[in-house]
């Protein structure tokens, strides 16, 4: 893919692929996990094959942006979480979440066993791993006085955190307490959700331009997404096993702890009454205006041209 | 006014016409100054140099050297005999006054022509290429056949005594030899004027012959100007037309000897009774000087 | 270069000496420092044109107006993450240099050290920093230390590399001149190698001083801040995050300042250790 | 090195010439390769008693058996990793080679480039990588190609600074011999610049070398792996957050490896160009 | 048999002990050997030196300098003079036969003692060292009082003629005057054994009288032995007590001329009927075996 391409210009391109079935790429927010399940039982079972798509599924990666690469047009369709695509609204770039995986966020404080936090006051007085800039933790700060955290960098490992008993690290539950549990570390963990900070995470997004002209594509995209991952919710186990073929460095076993401890965020809260990918206003609206006041968002706009549930099936 | 100029080697246009500019600035001067200039292969104009360690390598230095004449230049250690040498040769610019060579500053010929070779003190060779490489540089440098160059290359070898040694490395030579190669370097170009710092310092006393004899015979062959730093008085006087003896700090031309005997020279010459009186006039020309020197 | 030097040394010193082709300021400025200008010149208009020609929006590529603003806006950001970087950068440089020396100097002194211990040098250099950093912050903390440790652990292989080859590519005869005089190790190393590897060694500080901003930055991204205000890398990564690419730019483009300026102070001292005798630091009189 | 290898050298002539003091082959052994066994020995033993002694888990500090065991049941994972790390950053050696001689050389022919263009080559060395790595995926697509310009850039300084050291620091009365033959600025170049700079070019290369590995996890790191399969980087960062801190060893280890055969090659290369006459290339007669 | 052991010079009880060893050693085979042994500063025996080239710079070279001799060698160019004088010195191994220095391999004097120097046939200065500090070197490396050091260092540049260039670097010199200073630095050593390659090939004929005069001088005065290289035969039998003529390819010892002229030896001498004999026998020696070489 060359640079200079507006989103519109590669997508005429991908429209004349031969075949009649469109060439669509999308850029995972990671290396491929559980929580792309839907994408890879899509593939897997030919899903988007049969509403006309040829989808590539392009791997994230730690320092990999999705919504950066949407935005240059190098793909068509992205995975990031809610938080990031309201705040690519400072730079301008306009982005329309088409469904949302998670109705929750999964992310949390992971800290060993016995080591009494109950409240994010607890963190006081102890060594907190968190990624810099990421936006839940500006949140906390604002939200509780944590003036007392030493706060280190997070970079993808966890042994300093096991070396050190009192530290907390932030996780995904989903993910790294199994890792835990592996090396025989007992942790607990808490959910930043518990502040009230819940946006939903796995975002499947596109640009606005994009949305605006393509309605067909989107919509044979976002139906094929929401039924690859009614397929995952039966045969979780073996897509999983395409997975590994993807990311061969992941055991088996984690991605079904994953599987499961995903499920509920996935096929459960919102989603369980209102269908997969379900997305309300409310919710955007929340976040969004978290985000203003602890200053992430520069200004104040109306979430509805930031989400649209248009593409999602009806509810059932 | 007529003044008839009569370039004494084939100048290209461009040349021709530096001298004619060269010629026409003169003309407002006077005439004789264009004849002078004419026939001037090198030209020493009230050169001095000074280092600027605070050395006074040359003072006051004024010396005409004519075409197809061979200069020996003889004086004692650090008395600015290289120094000048390399003034002519563009290496170097005078503190005050001037050196002209053909009529024009060296870096200019320099950036013309290729008709200036120079021996250097030290060998001076490029580590990383062979003897034949190394001789075939400066042919190399100016183009042509290379299959000629090689040939022409060789021969020279052959004359100085190493055409066994065309693949040798520099670090594999002796220190005689390595400054064979260097005069084979500098022969090799057929240039028109030849510059030579000490280059038989080096050779034993019969090889010194046999190359002392082959310089004189390409010396008249090809009509070149030679300039020759030598410490040895009777090689002075057995190869020069004119020997310019210098004296020490700083830097001074104290006597210019004119060695009138003839050409072709013959080994047997160096016993005949006008050469040991050249050799005693430098000689003590040289001493006096020091003398000189020692009673201020 | 040795050209021109030898053109400019050339005309001082007509200048100095002769007193009469005196040299006009505009010549001098024109020789060194008009190209620079033009093409910084150029540089930054080409820079400023190409988003708009290629349709780049700013988030992926920001004008220099745009990274002017962010800069001027953040700027207080910004100054506190260079002071922090210079200062772990110049720490980590130091130890480059003086380990990174005092190793070379250890290794070239026996064959069988060398053969036996500059592979590990290679494998500290090739191993990835994410690797061993959670040992680095095990055994410094977090933060400080440990980005000084990361940022001379990227930049003292050029140093020994380079040294090493210049210890080991001394003349043959002046090496002959020191067995005959019967030099010990030491003396031989001092006397001869040292200085004769000068050269050598000054290049291999000029790659260090500028690896070791890039391994401060580093450092900061593994090993965390460790509670104190973050540097560089720091303000990097939550720009990156939170996609203000034209503050990415700032950092960037403030560590590359900061780069150059360090690898000048770096050149100049070199100039100084050199100008004695090497032939590239030096202004030769004919 | 100047030293043993004369003593060296001396021995073997003896050995060849006059076939008396034959060497047995069990000296040689020992001059050239018991030290390296004894450190390495000393080293995996240090090592494997490091962790039991200060009491470090293997998720910390694995031990060397730990690590053996990590690599042999990860072996295929590894064996596919390396092979794609060596594709990337070979490719991304040879560019740094190219282009870095390449562009010394322009630079090296005017006293003005060199002004005008080398303070960029600075920037793309300082320039943090994290702060281009989206302009780069975004020109070159996430992934290989990416990772191979990330190699690039992260290796190609040293060359540029090497050989740009080593063409200025051409012998005078040499570069004086050129001018009196009027040669051009390109004969200067190619006859005499480029043959005496080739010692630093050398240096440079091996440090490069080195470096390009260092360039191509990197890159893995911040431009992801794109379509294809990942190399090392991927390997290690997957390895991190699953704490498999053995198999991020065996990772480390690999790139520590490739490191040294990739620095081994590139020495053997440098020795053939520079045996001909370079002293710390040069077996001397004496 | 009762043999007596007269060191000639003060050995320290280790080097003593060798020299026993060595000495019982050759009791087995003759105490004649013994006799020669003791008495040799140098030993040529038999030496043949192959360079991996193919070259043959020395061909069966047999040659015996007792101490306290001024030898000097004298042969075309590429003959192998430096190659004899570097294996005295350590700096090169026969590939066959043996060198021994004071009966000992040269390897292992150079170990014990800092009793060789050598005026290499190029200056050899570090560049980065003053003149002075040049100078020093040896010094430094011996140790001693640094203020002596320097004393001695600045008069042996005064005897040179250098006392003005102390801070000068190596590339502000002369070629002659480097080399002045690499006979300074030798001489500032004071060592028993002297090794000179061509020394004062680069120097005018005046500067050369006087520091043959001064070489001859401390020579006698500190007993030294000297191996002197040089192509000037006037030198050779103006200096030496013995002259070995070398000839080319392979490097053999053609003659040997002992100069039997009283010292001190004066510059009037070269007037000297018996000087001039010298002379032409040395310069016939080398003649006849050039030619020899050239009807073969
Ligand atoms: N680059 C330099 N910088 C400073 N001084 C110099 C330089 N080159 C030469 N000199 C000084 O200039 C004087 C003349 O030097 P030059 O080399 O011309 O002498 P020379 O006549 O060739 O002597 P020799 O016969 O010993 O070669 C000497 O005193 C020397 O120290
Ligand atoms: N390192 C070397 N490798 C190969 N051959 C060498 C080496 N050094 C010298 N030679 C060869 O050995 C021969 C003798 O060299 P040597 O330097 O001893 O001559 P020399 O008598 O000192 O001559 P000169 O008077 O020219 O200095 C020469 O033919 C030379 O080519
Ligand atoms: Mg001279
Ligand atoms: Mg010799």
């Amino acid at each position: 893919a060359c640079s200079g391409e507006s989103a519109t210009e590669t997508e005429s391109e991908a429209a004349d692929s031969p075949g009649g079935t469109e060439e669509v790429k999308l850029v995972l927010n990671w290396f491929p996990k559980s929580q792309h399940g839907g994408v890879y039982s899509a593939i897997e079972e030919g899903i988007f094959e049969e509403n006309g798509l040829s989808v590539e599924a392009e791997p994230g990666g730690p320092q990999v942006s999705p919504v950066q690469i949407v935005a240059a047009g190098d793909a068509q369709f992205g995975l990031a979480h809610a938080d990031q695509i309201l705040i690519a609204r400072n730079q301008g770039i306009e982005l329309v979440a088409l469904a949302a995986t998670m109705q929750g966020s999964p992310q949390a404080f992971m800290f060993h066993e016995g080591e009494e936090i109950q409240d994010f006051d607890d963190l006081n007085g102890r060594e907190v791993f968190v990624q810099p800039g990421i936006t839940y933790w500006d949140f906390l700060k604002n939200q509780y006085d944590l003036s007392g955290v030493t706060e280190l960098g997070y970079n993808g490992q966890h042994v300093n955190f096991i070396d050190n008993k009192t530290s907390v690290t932030q996780s995904f539950v989903t993910s790294e307490p199994y890792f835990m549990e592996l090396e025989d570390v007992p942790v607990e963990t808490m959910l930043v959700s518990e502040s009230g900070y819940d946006p939903y995470n796995v975002v499947l997004f596109a640009t606005k331009d994009y949305v605006e002209s393509n309605g067909e594509t989107v919509q044979k995209f976002v139906s094929s997404y929401v039924d690859g991952w009614a397929s995952y919710e039966e045969n979780g186990p073996a897509i999983n096993e395409v997975i590994v073929g993807e990311n061969p460095n992941i055991a088996l076993e984690a991605l079904n702890f994953e599987t499961e401890t995903q499920h509920d965020y996935i096929y459960g809260m919102d989603a369980a009454e209102n269908g997969i990918g379900y997305m309300t206003e409310e919710r955007w609206t929340t976040l969004k205006d978290q985000l203003l006041e602890i200053g992430l968002l520069e200004e104040d706009f109306a979430v509805t041209d930031m989400f649209t549930t248009e593409f999602l099936p009806d509810a059932n | 006014m007529h003044i008839e100029v009569q370039p004494s080697h084939t100048y290209d246009v461009s040349r021709y016409n530096i001298l004619k500019t060269s010629l026409l600035k003169t003309l407002l001067e006077g005439a004789n100054d264009v004849i002078i200039k004419k026939n001037h292969a090198v030209y020493f104009r009230n050169v001095s140099k000074i280092y600027n360690t605070g050395t006074v390598a040359l003072n006051h230095f004024d010396f005409p050297v004519e075409e197809g004449e061979f200069i020996s230049f003889l004086g004692p250690s650090g008395c600015g005999k290289s120094t000048a040498l390399r003034m002519v040769a563009g290496l170097g610019t005078p503190t005050s006054g001037e050196v002209t060579v053909y009529g024009e500053p060296p870096e200019e010929l320099i950036k013309n022509t290729n008709d200036i070779a120079f021996v250097f003190q030290d060998a001076n060779l490029l580590p990383w290429r062979s003897v034949l490489d190394n001789v075939l540089l400066p042919l190399e440098l100016r183009g042509g056949n290379k299959k000629e160059n090689k040939q022409a290359a060789i021969s020279v070898l052959e004359m100085v005594g190493l055409k066994d040694h065309l693949t040798s490395y520099p670090r594999q030579l002796s220190g005689g030899m390595k400054m064979r190669v260097s005069i084979a370097r500098a022969l090799a170009a057929r240039p028109k004027l030849l510059l030579m710092d000490e280059p038989f310092a080096a050779l034993d006393e019969i090889t010194r012959q046999t190359l002392q004899m082959e310089l004189l015979d390409i010396w008249k062959k090809e009509k070149m100007t030679v300039l020759f730093v030598t410490h040895n008085v009777y090689e002075a006087v057995f190869l020069s037309s004119k020997i310019a003896v210098m004296s020490a700090r700083p830097g001074r031309l104290s006597s210019v000897i004119d060695v009138n005997l003839p050409y072709p020279r013959e080994l047997g010459m160096r016993t005949h009774p006008a050469f040991s009186d050249y050799v005693d006039r430098a000689s003590a020309s040289l001493e006096n000087d020091e003398k000189r020197k020692e009673t201020v | 270069m040795a050209m021109s030097e030898v053109e400019m040394t050339k005309k001082q010193q007509a200048l100095v000496a002769a007193g009469k082709k005196q040299k006009p300021f505009a010549s001098t400025f024109k020789e060194l420092y008009l190209g620079p200008i033009i093409a910084f010149i150029l540089f930054l208009s080409l820079w400023q044109m190409i988003p708009s020609v290629l349709g780049l929006p700013h988030y992926i590529l920001p004008k220099p107006t745009d990274v002017w603003e962010a800069t001027v806006s953040d700027w207080s950001l910004l100054q506190e993450a260079i002071r922090i970087t210079i200062f772990e950068s110049v720490i980590g440089f130091f130890l480059s240099a003086v380990i990174g020396i005092g190793v070379s100097v250890l290794l070239a002194s026996s064959k069988i050290l060398e053969r036996s211990i500059y592979p590990y040098a290679i494998i500290l250099q090739t191993i990835p920093v994410v690797a061993v950093a959670p040992i680095v912050v095990i055994w410094f903390g977090a933060g400080f230390n440990s980005i000084v440790v990361i940022s001379f652990l990227i930049g003292f292989f050029p140093v020994i590399s380079n040294t090493l080859m210049g210890l080991n590519s001394v003349d043959k005869s002046m090496d002959e001149l020191f067995t005959l005089y019967n030099a010990s190790k030491w003396q031989r190393m001092w006397k001869l190698r040292i200085p004769a590897a000068m050269p050598y060694m000054m290049a291999g500080l000029k790659i260090s001083c500028t690896l070791s901003i890039v391994g401060a930055i580093v450092g900061e991204y593994v090993a965390g801040i460790g509670g104190g205000n973050g540097g560089l890398g720091y303000a990097i990564t939550v720009a990156a995050i939170q996609v203000k690419t034209s503050f990415l730019f700032s950092c960037g483009i403030a560590a590359a300042i900061l780069g150059i300026s360090f690898y000048l102070l770096v050149s100049l001292f070199s100039k100084m250790m050199l100008g004695s005798w090497h032939e590239s630091a030096m202004k030769s009189d004919k």
